[in-house]
């Protein structure tokens, strides 16, 4: 198990090594990025001041260490913008997104399980068609168009919520839902999987003729194995669901990373959408390591290697 | 030695060690599968090997059809290296017919291409393939009509016909059979195995045919070879070895043969509970853990093969 | 055998059983047998024959879209047939028990040997968990495994497949069952293991008195295990004897060509051909009548398509052919 | 299972009908489009879709707040969501098979690279480095295309592998080698065609989710640039309008959640007929 860790843990640093490579190319992507501080009526004195004072004049992999460093201090570089840390900035706006991730995972398995349960256990059914059918429309419905018509219904039509802002927490009602709705499909058709499976295995046969009750062959011995992998899944989603936040936050104009990310993208605010990308890869990394070692202390076959 | 034929295959020390869980991100276990084979069987002969799952006989099958080199020792094929042969030359001295009739036969093609996949391979035309595919298939049982059918249309023993007919299109001199009837019923068993027998005496064919069913290897082989934990632990002529086993090992084996012959009852193999497990091979005698007769010097000491009776056997007490 | 006294009624009697698919295969047609009590009766034949799903109907644990008729279904006294489902489970695990062919997937991966033990206990006979591990373990050291109290805490992965059948058979036990339905429990494992496993339910039938019905394609096992066997082709029981006499004198010329089909160390000569089946098993729907072995059989007749009698040979033994019972030295002759 | 196959077919067929009307409109866009789509008409703004109360048949689907035909647009927007999927499937499909075939067939070392680089690729939040890339190096169709390509290559990977490794294993491949085969006509004609149904599935799952994930960057203004009529983006201009006229969100959300809709039906339905993995 410590061996498993240790190998996992060494996995997600070269990853996180990756993520930071391409972090920082994709400020280079854009070309010579003095010219893009110093804007367009720049002379080219002004842009010689920016790349010194920048530090843009090094060589690109000295530029690279550096940034490494500062980074893994906390320093992710100060915003052109707000003339902040960056690190203040996220910091700031990160209880909005991760409220939300919360609430979205949470609906999103309150719903999604029960759903993948019962229509594993009538598989084949006319209620299983139908629970698939919401996943397949579920699965089709564009997120930030679905966020419009809720806005549209509930908050312009009907007046129950509010269109926008964090003032209260009404305001997170429809970009959880929203958000939910996102993850329900593939978690729902992992449960209905695993539940197939699971039921049709020797093992629930065996929990049969032992005479179990079918409470006990279903919710015990069925659930529990089909379960592992949601589990470990419900992880990677929070993951998908922080990175998602970046469309939902726009269209609620919610000011949480996502937002704040998607302002400095069409501002060029690049220290900002680098430390964005890297604060949510990290993030991601961590929640990808979290899910293996849930399915690895779920599963006794893995636990015991 | 001079004018006598060399052996159609001839083992010489012969290792494969696996290595488990690969990856920079797992840790390795080593599987010696095979670990020190040596055996020679003269062309003609039909030459069983025995033994339990995970005692590595289908390794050792994979190692004599070029599959995968070994880790160490030679394995000659009618006196050439198996390393220095071309896949061409190769395929057309040794064939293989495997256990599963449904894994062996690619799904997706027609029975033409399959058992004319050999041809294909040694770049044989079309007209040619055809032909000799209608004429195999016959000489196997089945009928030309079938060359356009797909695998899932054929019942088990007609797919272990298609393998065994792939197998002798190009008129090899040796089969290696790996558990050829085991997953089959046993009227299916019987049609298979005399349609081998016929095949052999008829092209004057070499088999190596492994086998769990220790009836079958009496029905057909000439001399057996009984595996354990990658070991050969008892060689010897089959009308012998079923008479008097000189290995603890191969008597157990031979005690769990259930003939139908009702009120012999089962008799006591005396193993115990234990399992050998081929990453963690015990040291000394390799069988000792579940040996009935084991005394203490077989935890400790390596035996080595010895010749006792005409027979090659690896006990200290034999 | 033939020697022991008459039994009274036997714990599983079947009549008539028949089960059908929903593409509208009849595996079982109209099968009857009976198990009596301390008495091993093998059913025997080869695969899609519909020996598995023939005892998988008298548990009522057929799969989805197979169902199951009968004349008679009845256990110990009990007829099983208008049960519900949660009447059946209180039986199944309790008074009958039943054990698989693959030991590596019949138990579960997610949960220790001792708990799935105990849960069986505890479902039927209520009691703490406690007791009922106790009781586990002391089942474990009567199957023949070694150190029960680890084994009870270890989890299915972390054992062979010799040991995970004999916990099998532990777990069945658990409630003193009457009948135990063994559906083919070697056929996954090594030989070596194989034949400890059957001495084993040999040792406990002695012991326990357990009737057993064991279900195999094996003619080795059946001879070395059965009281009473009964030979099933395409969805009937085609003859039916104490195995001595099935083995002396099979008369069904499907058991016939069966026997002649296995090779026998000492006995079959290598240099002649093994007796052989032509054909194969044909597919059963509905409408079929007639022997379902006449297309693969060298005694066929043009009676063999209509309705085919059951003879009895000898009291105890009867074959559903029009042959007469002498034919195999008639046609050696 | 058996007694909804006619419900399973005719859901499949659906599917394969939207997006084959999808694919005629997209190639033969120029010839059926009553406007051009490009053209303003400051006279006949905000014009409602023929059903609505002042719609007419002259913009059967009304006209957007720079009086362009609506459904002019949307026929054109259908090239474009088109060729986003179908470029992406093409760009990652070919990474993503190469990688995950070579992976499973080859296994060791160059499984380990395999291994590894699906790994990071699966830590690398996808939308946002899509809008980063896209925001940083500036949008356009083939920037938005390339980006996608290079990161929607991971289910690829990962279906191509652990299929791969399973044919593998299979005696039919061994018999080949031992027929003398070459490791190219291995790979080629007996393992390839044994994998290829599982990853027609991934192809529509990939061209849906590149489809949507071109809209959702069209509408955060980091994808197709205007005035090209991505639905996205049409969606996102028609944003300020919604609060009085809710159809000019209405329409070009329908036309994105009908095609993806279709192309996830048709998946189903192959996932079905070919007897491919579930989870894929």
């Amino acid at each position: 198990m410590l061996k498993f860790l240790a190998r996992r843990a060494l996995l997600a640093l070269l990853v996180m090594l990756t993520v930071l490579t391409i972090s920082f190319g994709l400020t280079r992507l854009s070309g010579d990025l003095a010219i893009s501080i110093a804007g367009p009526q720049a002379t080219q004195q002004d842009v010689e001041m920016i790349r010194k004072a920048y530090g843009l004049d090094r060589p690109l992999p000295v530029q690279f260490a550096s940034w490494v460093v500062s980074a893994a201090s906390g320093d992710l570089g100060r915003s052109y913008l707000y003339h902040e840390q960056a690190a203040t900035l996220i910091k700031a706006r990160l209880p909005i997104t991760l409220t939300l991730g919360l609430c979205g995972l949470a609906i999103a398995l309150v719903v999604a399980i029960p759903l993948g349960i019962l229509a594993a256990m009538r598989e084949g059914s006319l209620l299983d068609r139908a629970i698939m059918l919401i996943a397949v429309v579920g699965q089709a419905m564009p997120s930030f168009w679905l966020g419009l018509v809720l806005i549209i219904t509930f908050g312009l039509q009907l007046g129950w919520l509010p269109v926008s802002g964090n003032d209260d927490w009404r305001g997170y009602v429809l970009p959880s839902i929203v958000l939910a709705f996102s993850a329900i499909p593939s978690l729902m058709r992992l449960t209905r999987s695993g539940m197939v499976d699971a039921l049709a295995s020797d093992y629930i046969r065996t929990a049969r003729a032992k005479g179990l009750s079918r409470a006990a062959i279903v919710l015990k011995h069925a659930l529990r194995n089909a379960a592992m992998p949601v589990v470990a899944i419900s992880a990677v989603q929070l993951g998908f669901m922080l990175s998602g936040s970046i469309v939902i936050e726009s269209v609620f104009a919610l000011p949480g990373v996502g937002y704040l990310g998607w302002e400095s993208i069409s501002k060029n605010d690049f220290p900002v959408v680098q430390a964005v990308v890297l604060f949510l890869a990290v993030i991601f990394i961590l929640l990808t390591l979290l899910a293996d070692l849930l399915n690895a202390a779920l599963d006794p076959r893995l636990r015991a290697s | 030695m001079s004018g006598a034929p060399p052996p159609a295959i001839e083992i010489r020390d012969v290792a494969k060690i696996f290595r488990q869980g690969t990856g920079a991100f797992s840790a390795a276990r080593f599987v010696r599968a095979v670990d020190g084979v040596s055996f020679a069987v003269p062309a003609g002969g039909c030459f069983g090997v025995v033994g339990e799952s995970g005692c590595g006989k289908s390794t050792l099958a994979r190692l004599i059809l070029g599959l995968h080199p070994p880790s160490s020792g030679d394995i000659l094929v009618d006196g050439r290296r198996l390393a220095d042969m071309d896949r061409r030359e190769r395929a057309r001295l040794i064939q293989p017919v495997f256990q599963d009739p449904f894994s062996s036969l690619n799904p997706r093609r027609a029975i033409r291409d399959i058992v004319g996949l050999p041809l294909a391979a040694q770049g044989i035309g079309r007209a040619e393939r055809e032909r000799r595919v209608v004429e195999m298939l016959e000489r196997v049982g089945l009928t030309a009509e079938m060359a356009g059918r797909l695998p899932a249309q054929l019942s088990g023993g007609q797919r272990q016909r298609v393998a065994i007919a792939r197998a002798l299109i190009l008129r090899p001199r040796i089969v290696v059979c790996d558990e050829p009837t085991s997953a089959l019923d046993v009227s299916v068993q019987a049609q298979i195995l005399n349609l081998l027998a016929e095949l052999r005496r008829e092209l004057g064919l070499t088999l190596l045919f492994i086998s769990h069913n220790l009836a079958v290897v009496e029905h057909i082989c000439d001399e057996v070879a009984v595996m354990y934990l990658g070991r050969v632990v008892e060689r010897a002529a089959t009308e012998k070895l079923f008479h008097a086993a000189a290995h603890p090992y191969t008597r157990a084996l031979l005690a769990s043969v259930l003939t139908p012959e009702p009120g012999l009852g089962i008799p006591d193999v005396g193993l115990g509970d234990t399992y050998p497990d081929p990453a963690n091979v015990p040291p000394g005698c390799r069988f000792h853990p579940r040996c009935p007769i084991a005394v203490e010097r077989c935890r400790s000491e390596t035996p080595l093969p010895r010749m006792v009776d005409g027979r090659q056997v690896e006990c200290l007490l034999a | 055998m033939s020697g022991q006294a008459p039994h009274p009624a036997p714990i599983l009697a079947v009549e008539g059983l028949r089960v059908r698919f929903g593409g509208g295969t009849q595996a079982v047609r109209g099968i009857s047998l009976a198990v009596n009590r301390g008495e091993t009766h093998c059913l025997v034949g080869e695969s899609g024959c519909g020996k598995s799903v023939s005892a998988l109907a008298v548990m009522n644990l057929l799969a989805r879209g197979a169902t199951r008729s009968a004349d008679r279904l009845a256990f110990d006294g009990t007829d099983l047939l208008p049960l519900s489902e949660r009447q059946m489970a209180r039986l199944r695990g309790d008074k009958m028990a039943m054990i698989f062919q693959e030991p590596m997937t019949s138990l579960n991966p997610a949960y220790t040997v001792g708990s799935q033990m105990a849960e069986v206990r505890q479902r039927h006979r209520g009691g703490t968990r406690a007791a009922a591990l106790d009781r586990a373990a002391e089942l474990l050291a009567k199957v023949g495994i070694t150190a029960p109290g680890l084994r009870l805490a270890q989890y299915p992965h972390q054992l062979s497949g010799g040991l995970r059948q004999r916990v099998m058979i532990a777990m069945a036990l658990m409630c003193d069952p009457q009948l135990l339905i063994a559906d083919e429990p070697t056929t996954a494992l090594d030989v070596t293991v194989q034949a400890q496993i059957l001495r084993l339910l040999l040792d406990l039938q002695r012991e326990l008195g357990l009737a057993i019905l064991l279900i195999t394609h094996d003619l080795g096992i059946v001879a070395r295990m059965a009281h009473r066997v009964s030979v099933m082709y395409a969805g009937r029981v085609v003859e039916h004897a104490t195995a001595a006499e099935l083995f002396a004198a099979p008369t069904h010329p499907y058991t016939h060509g069966l026997l002649d089909c296995v090779p026998v160390p000492g006995r079959t000569r290598r240099d002649v051909p093994l007796g052989s089946i032509p054909g194969t098993v044909p597919r059963i729907t509905a409408g079929f009548t007639g022997c379902a072995f006449r297309e693969r059989c060298a005694h066929a007749m043009p009676v063999c398509a209509g309705e085919v009698p059951l003879r009895e040979r000898v009291p105890g033994h009867a074959y559903e052919c029009f042959l007469p019972a002498d034919w195999p030295q008639r046609s050696a002759a | 299972m058996r007694r909804f196959a006619s419900l399973r077919m005719a859901s499949a067929g659906l599917g394969a009908l939207i997006v084959l009307v999808v694919l005629i409109a997209a190639i033969f866009a120029p010839l059926l489009v009553p406007h051009d789509p490009f053209a303003q008409d400051l006279n006949a703004r905000m014009v409602p879709p023929v059903w609505m109360t002042g719609g007419g048949p002259d913009h059967l689907l009304g006209t957007d707040q720079l009086g362009r035909d609506y459904l002019s647009r949307l026929i054109y927007g259908a090239r474009i969501s088109m060729l986003i999927g179908v470029a992406t499937v093409i760009t990652s499909g070919l990474i993503g098979i190469t990688l995950g075939v070579l992976g499973g067939f080859f296994g060791g070392r160059v499984d380990d690279v395999v291994m590894f680089l699906i790994t990071a690729r699966l830590s690398i939040p996808l939308i946002l480095v899509a809008l980063a890339v896209v925001g940083l190096v500036g949008s356009s169709l083939t920037v938005v295309v390339m980006t996608l390509g290079l990161l929607l290559w991971d289910r690829f990977a990962v279906v191509a592998r652990t299929t791969t490794m399973q044919v593998r294993t299979l005696d039919y491949i061994a018999a080949a080698w031992a027929a003398g085969c070459s490791r190219s006509y291995i790979l080629l004609r007996e393992v390839i065609p044994n994998i290829v149904h599982h990853l027609v599935v991934v192809a529509t799952l990939e061209m849906a989710l590149a489809i949507l994930l071109e809209a959702a960057l069209s509408f955060l203004g980091l994808g197709v640039p205007p005035p090209l009529p991505s639905w996205g983006l049409m969606i996102s201009e028609a944003k300020d309008y919604m609060y009085f006229s809710p159809w000019v969100i209405m329409v070009p959300g329908v036309a994105l959640f009908v095609l993806v809709l279709g192309i996830n039906l048709l998946g189903d339905g192959l996932r079905d007929m070919l007897g491919a993995t579930r989870d894929a």
